[in-house]
């Protein structure tokens, strides 16, 4: 009962933040609600147990990436007039969202109806480091390797792609 | 030799020599002048010896000549044989073309004597009799009709001979195009005449003896088509406008092909179905009063002629309404027999103009021309000979031949025939001395250059033979036995007349005609009242009839033309067509603004597509769940 | 390889092999002659060795794409071999002609690469091979247009392919659509000529798939409502590429419809035939008296075209053996004859840069053998006695007095209609005195001559002996017509 | 639980999907698309903790990865499209379009 609670408080969060998210004018404004909404996901994940994930997710989404957006919009030094003339904003947020919504509908439609659920006994340690270490380097270790090939990939992209400009 | 070579070297010496005199001209420059002469005359001397041997022994022996050369078409039953036939009738037409070409092509090498294009001349003239003699000497009316379009195609080249007027190459148009209006008269009926009996073979000997086979108003149309190309070649009303025209032509080509041959085709082959024309007597009556018709339009408009080679062209149309006249009222070889002393004495007429025109440097307007007795007598005799046979003067050839035309005119009963051509035949008496009192008997006087010997000599032998031509058929009142009529057999209508009618006929005639020469005499002789004459009268402009073709036939051709191409085509069409694409291409542009670049729209389009899928799906899918 | 084959491939292979190998433009015209030559001797080969009576000779079969019955299937009888021999002869003739004017490897490379696409279209038995090579014709003469041609070439080039691939595409559907109903008969798929004429198909269908055939047909050869594209592309294309066109090209769209129409919708041919005498002999008035007032010699040429070919199809659909012996004769002599007249076109443009006829005159007086020729091209055009074009006249007059005695006096107006323009344009273009344009003119040369004697005397000797040529269509016409008697009993 | 993680995931991808589309702030559209991400890694651990199964853990581990790389070079396209242009306009950069 104790984790609904906190799930559907969570929940209710991350669904608000998002949405502040997509309507802010300014990117500084997205970008903090935005922070809100990734530390809320990292919650849920530790409320599955998830807890390797929980780190991951607030280390790199939360500390990595977001900071790098703050860093980038102040390094930018966004003012007013560079951002979009967004008169229409609403306008198209609301009809977007009418076009969307039949397919999200539909979604949570087919999931209330199905049973999906199976609710296997997770066994002791799951979640943790090691379990998600091991899987990662014994079943998935080919992905890995592509993982770190494509980092390497998007560093060199970035650095040559910053670099022509300037 | 054997009688089918005799008709093929006959046929072939013309060909070869005009291809001979032709790769020559068109190859070498500068060959000598006595090399065409000599070539030219060599193939057009030949045929006319041959045909002369020919017509020898048809006369006499009654012998057919026949030679089959090769089989030209065979499909199914049209099997067109290319087969050469000199029976009585051709060995007639070639008893005067061949010779008459000889002695026009010797007075041609003296008109045409210095002349920068001297041997295409007479490359076209020996093409032009190799096609008389295919025309004439055919056995079946397909390799007929092949030389009947090459005269007409070689006339249209020697008409336009001087091309560098183009107003020459234009006549030469006007003449082939009225031509082969009538050609395609010719060719309709000619194919008409192969489906109803052509299965019985192509040849005339065929066709006439299966003539009977056609119902009246199939057999009608056909005579009537046939006549169409007569009308054509012959320039009789409504397709003569081409001959007045022709006469832009080389002199010696007005006097063998505008006078003497190619004209009288149409007389040959109305002739030549004779037996047809005998079952159709409605058409035959037409022919006679289209034949009437022009006689006396042409000798109406020929009296207000100021141009001599004109008057000449006016008066063979006329002179060839007689010889249709008395083709459509039955009288075949009356009609032959004028056409065979008329092939003289217009020879001869022409070559005297020929003559004059040379010796005044192409002066050909009878009021330039005035007094020229003196200088050039055996001129002056010759055409007034020439005159008067053509007035029918006796005993000169004419006489016989035109009287003969009147006597089956008046015992034909149909009096509006014979009186126009009673008319028609004193005009010409009119304007013929018109001719003659204008250019000979003046108070002027002029002296031109000399004709040349080649030119005199053939004139010399015309005037013989335009005097005596007219004992071959002697009619029996003058104790002759037409023996011409006898010779060639044709399915003649028998006129009785009493002699007595027929005398009284010939001398009103002959005083009427000789009234009418000192009324000429009167009027124009040592006066100046040729100068009076306006040009600009209805008659002189020949009734307006150029003017009336032209705003009824060519000037609505063109404006069809313009109508088809410009608004039809281009307007209707094309545009139509240009209109499609454009809206197509306008469509397209409404298109093209949903790809504009933003990638996030793009986006949407796909949402929308995956949305609206996904909707799809799940109303599909919504029974199973 | 046997003979067919060496016809149709030869010159594509050479085609190929000139466009990867860039060498001298000397050589190319060398190898183009050589291969054209080559051609040459193997269908006079092939004529010599052509067995009038047999029904289709030189057959060749081979399997191609097995599992839907499409098969490299080549053969020739008396109808093909005309425009197979017109096309071995005017390819080098127009080599000879033109040596000295083109030196783009494209321009030779293009023809020979047609050559082998016509041979292709004409030999083909298989309606997919025809397809192929009915496109694959089309090409070099777009890019010939495209590159080598004059005025607005790019867009008279889009247009005509446009046109002529919207009928192609009908005729695609239509062929498609015949072998999927045969498959559904006879369970097979089969896209043979002989396989397909077996199948029924109820006369809606029929009139269907027929009007897919029509339209593609009807497009190329032009017949009266599709004829927009044709003044004007052959006003802009050049020489070689109006030659194809008018010569073999058009002619190749009266032929379909023998080979094809006939053979696979005999019915229908028979019950629409009324509506193609009619449009034909509309389109034979029609273009005719439009080339009157023509002031650009190709426009008018090709008008003059144009109401020949619609007169072909007249013969073609009155559809007895006058009818069809004659029109095949006429698209044979017809080639020959336009062929010739837009050389010397082209001769006559390269000499004096103009096109116009009001701008020429007296060119018989300074080039008395250029004037000879191009006079009697012409006449052979309106059809003067002697030259092929009168024999070929004198047949389908003939047929279409058989058919109908209306429709024969209208048919008999060809003998008027080409004069219309014609005589006016020789008078202008080669009588008068020569003007400013024309005084230099310089008269044939020699290689020039050797191109265009040959073609004379080839259109003499048509007609003056053309039992000899006749001969060897006449058998196939016959066959033609008795097959098509067979039905018609049966009703 | 499992439910209520997906019906969550679907809310959040959607409205991922709305901003992504509706934006036209080049920046606010990253993260739109970083929000899909998440939307997906969310229901993927809830699945992994229903099955008790590390590696639907490891797909989204993965898929951080990639984030990771995308936002890198997000970041430098930032600099370089502002430098150019100084708008985070998504509606300027639009070349792929035909412009009439």
């Amino acid at each position: 009962m104790q984790n609904e609670i906190i799930f559907a408080i969570l929940a209710l969060l991350t669904i608000v933040s998002s949405i502040v998210m997509i309507s802010a004018h300014r990117p500084i404004d997205s970008a903090l609600a935005f922070i809100v909404a990734l530390i809320c996901i990292a919650a849920l994940f530790g409320l599955v147990n998830a807890t390797f994930m929980f780190v991951v997710q607030i280390i790199i989404y939360a500390g990595a990436i977001l900071s790098l957006i703050l860093f980038i919009i102040m390094f930018l030094n966004i003012k007013d007039e560079n951002l979009p003339d967004e008169k229409n904003k609403n306008w198209w947020l609301l009809g977007t969202s009418f076009i969307v919504a039949p397919f999200g509908l539909i979604l949570i439609d087919l999931i209330i109806r199905s049973d999906i659920t199976i609710n296997r006994v997770p066994a002791e340690g799951f979640g943790n480091i090691k379990d998600v270490g091991l899987t990662l380097f014994s079943k998935w270790v080919l992905p890995f390797e592509l993982v770190s090939i494509l980092l390497l990939v998007a560093l060199v992209g970035a650095v040559t792609l910053a670099k022509r400009e300037s | 030799m054997s009688d089918s070579l005799i008709l093929n070297i006959l046929l072939l010496s013309p060909l070869l020599s005009a291809t001979l005199i032709f790769l020559l001209n068109i190859s070498i420059s500068g060959v000598k002048q006595y090399i065409y002469t000599s070539l030219a005359l060599a193939g057009s001397g030949i045929s006319a010896l041959l045909a002369l041997y020919l017509s020898y022994f048809s006369y006499f022996e009654n012998q057919v000549f026949t030679s089959h050369l090769f089989t030209w078409l065979s499909i199914e039953d049209f099997i067109v044989e290319v087969a050469l036939k000199a029976d009585a009738l051709s060995s007639f037409m070639i008893l005067f073309i061949a010779p008459v070409s000889f002695l026009i092509h010797v007075y041609a090498s003296g008109y045409m004597n210095k002349d920068k294009s001297y041997g295409r001349f007479f490359a076209y003239f020996n093409l032009f009799i190799f096609f008389m003699f295919l025309l004439v000497l055919a056995d079946n009316p397909i390799i007929m009709f092949i030389g009947w379009e090459g005269v007409g195609l070689t006339s249209y080249a020697l008409i336009g001979f001087y091309f560098e007027d183009i107003k020459n190459t234009y006549a030469g148009n006007k003449a082939f195009i009225a031509n082969r209006v009538g050609d395609f008269g010719f060719l309709s009926a000619l194919m008409l005449l192969f489906l109803e009996i052509g299965s019985g073979g192509m040849s005339f000997d065929a066709i006439l003896s299966n003539i009977g086979q056609i119902e009246a108003p199939m057999l009608s149309l056909i005579a009537f088509l046939l006549f169409v190309g007569a009308m054509g070649k012959s320039a009789q009303i409504p397709l003569f406008v081409w001959l007045p025209d022709a006469m832009a032509g080389p002199t010696p080509v007005s006097a063998l092909i505008h006078a003497a041959t190619m004209v009288t085709a149409g007389v040959y082959m109305v002739a030549r179905f004779a037996p047809l024309y005998n079952l159709t007597f409605d058409v035959s009556l037409f022919i006679a009063y289209i034949g009437a018709f022009s006689a006396l339009f042409a000798a109406i408009v020929a009296t207000r002629q100021f141009d001599i080679k004109k008057i000449l062209a006016y008066s063979t149309m006329s002179q060839l309404g007689f010889m249709f006249m008395a083709l459509g009222v039955g009288a075949y070889s009356t009609a032959l027999f004028h056409m065979f002393t008329h092939a003289f004495f217009k020879a001869l007429l022409f070559m005297g103009a020929g003559a004059i025109i040379v010796a005044f440097h192409h002066k050909q307007d009878i009021r330039e021309l005035r007094g020229i007795k003196e200088s050039m007598p055996a001129l002056f005799v010759m055409i007034l000979i020439a005159t008067l046979t053509i007035s029918a003067i006796p005993p000169l050839s004419a006489f016989f031949s035109k009287d003969a035309i009147m006597s089956a005119l008046y015992a034909s009963g149909h009096a509006p025939l014979f009186l126009m051509a009673f008319t028609a035949s004193l005009l010409t008496v009119f304007y013929m001395f018109r001719l003659v009192f204008v250019v000979f008997y003046s108070n002027t006087k002029q002296v031109g250059e000399a004709n040349s010997k080649s030119m005199l000599y053939p004139m010399t032998v015309l005037t013989i033979f335009s005097i005596f031509a007219g004992l071959l058929n002697m009619p029996e009142i003058f104790g002759g036995n037409l023996n011409m009529s006898n010779w060639l057999d044709i399915a003649d209508k028998k006129f009785i007349v009493t002699h007595f009618d027929e005398l009284m006929l010939m001398s009103i005639n002959t005083l009427a005609i000789i009234g009418v020469i000192f009324y000429t005499y009167k009027r124009y002789a040592y006066t100046n009242t040729i100068d009076k004459e306006s040009e600009h009268t209805l008659v002189a402009n020949k009734f307006y009839i150029d003017e009336i073709y032209s705003a009824v036939v060519v000037k609505p051709l063109y404006a069809l033309s313009i109508l088809f191409d410009k608004h039809i085509s281009n307007n209707l069409i094309d545009n139509t067509i240009h209109n499609l694409a454009l809206y197509y291409e306008k469509l397209g542009l409404l298109f093209s603004g949903f790809e504009n670049g933003n990638v996030r729209n793009y986006a949407l389009y796909m949402l929308v597509g995956a949305v609206s899928g996904f909707i799809y799906l799940y109303v599909l899918l919504r029974a199973a769940l | 390889m046997s003979t067919l084959s060496i016809l149709i491939f030869l010159p594509i292979i050479a085609a190929i092999f000139l466009f990867f190998v860039r060498i001298n433009i000397q050589i190319v015209k060398v190898i183009y002659m050589l291969v054209t030559s080559i051609i040459l001797y193997v269908s006079l080969k092939l004529y010599v060795d052509f067995d009038p009576n047999a029904p289709m000779q030189f057959v060749e079969y081979k399997v191609w794409i097995y599992e839907y019955g499409i098969n490299y299937f080549v053969g020739v009888d008396g109808v093909s071999l005309g425009i197979v021999m017109m096309n071995a002869i005017l390819m080098p003739l127009v080599a000879v002609a033109l040596y000295k004017q083109r030196d783009k490897h494209g321009y030779w490379i293009h023809l020979l690469f047609v050559q082998g696409g016509i041979m292709g279209a004409v030999l083909s038995l298989d309606l997919m091979l025809f397809y192929l090579f009915w496109e694959v014709m089309l090409l070099p003469i777009f890019f010939m247009i495209g590159l080598f041609g004059f005025g607005r070439k790019n867009f008279v080039t889009m247009k005509f392919n446009m046109y002529t691939i919207l009928g192609s595409l009908m005729m695609l559907i239509s062929i498609l659509y015949i072998a999927v109903q045969y498959k559904e008969q006879f369970g097979v798929y089969s896209f043979s000529l002989y396989d397909l004429k077996n199948i029924t198909l109820s006369s809606t269908q029929s009139i269907l798939v027929f009007s897919g055939f029509m339209l593609a047909f009807a497009i190329k050869i032009p017949i009266f409502p599709f004829h927009t594209w044709l003044s004007e592309t052959y006003r802009s294309a050049p020489t070689g590429a109006v030659i194809v066109m008018s010569a073999l090209m058009a002619k190749l769209g009266t032929y379909a419809i023998w080979r094809f129409l006939f053979t696979l919708f005999n019915e229908t041919s028979h019950a629409v035939a009324p509506y193609f005498i009619g449009l034909g002999l509309f389109g034979l008035i029609f273009f005719g008296i439009s080339a009157m007032n023509q002031t650009h010699l190709k426009k008018m040429f090709a008008l003059s075209s144009a109401s020949h070919l619609s007169l072909i199809v007249v013969g073609f659909f009155i559809y007895d053996v006058y009818g069809l012996v004659g029109s095949s004769y006429l698209m044979v002599a017809h080639a020959i004859s336009s062929a010739a007249l837009f050389l010397m076109v082209g001769m006559l443009f390269e000499r004096t840069k103009t096109h116009y006829i009001a701008s020429l005159g007296g060119i018989a007086k300074v080039a008395p053998r250029f004037a000879l020729f191009f006079a009697f091209f012409a006449l052979s055009i309106v059809g003067v006695p002697l030259t092929a074009g009168f024999v070929a006249e004198v047949l389908i007059i003939l047929g279409a007095f058989n058919y109908n005695i209306y429709i024969g006096f209208i048919t008999a107006t060809t003998i008027l209609i080409a004069m219309l323009f014609m005589f006016k344009m020789i008078s202008k273009v080669l009588f008068g005195e020569p003007n400013e344009v024309t005084k230099n003119f310089q008269d044939l040369r020699l290689h020039e001559l050797f191109a265009l004697v040959p073609l004379a005397l080839l259109v003499l000797a048509m007609g003056i002996f053309p039992n000899y040529f006749i001969k060897n269509i006449e058998p196939t016409a016959q066959f033609y017509i008795l097959e098509k008697e067979v039905p018609k009993n049966d009703k | 639980m499992l439910q209520e993680y997906m019906i969550l995931s679907i809310i959040l991808f959607c409205i991922g999907v709305v901003g992504l589309i509706s934006r036209r702030n080049i920046i606010v559209i990253y993260m739109s698309i970083e929000l899909l991400l998440n939307a997906v890694n969310l229901s993927l651990v809830a699945i992994s903790a229903d099955m008790a199964d590390a590696s639907a853990q490891v797909m989204s581990i993965i898929i951080i990865a990639i984030a990771a790389s995308e936002a890198a070079l997000f970041m430098s396209l930032f600099v370089v499209l502002f430098k150019k242009k100084s708008s985070l306009d998504a509606n300027i950069f639009d070349m792929l379009g035909s412009k009439r």
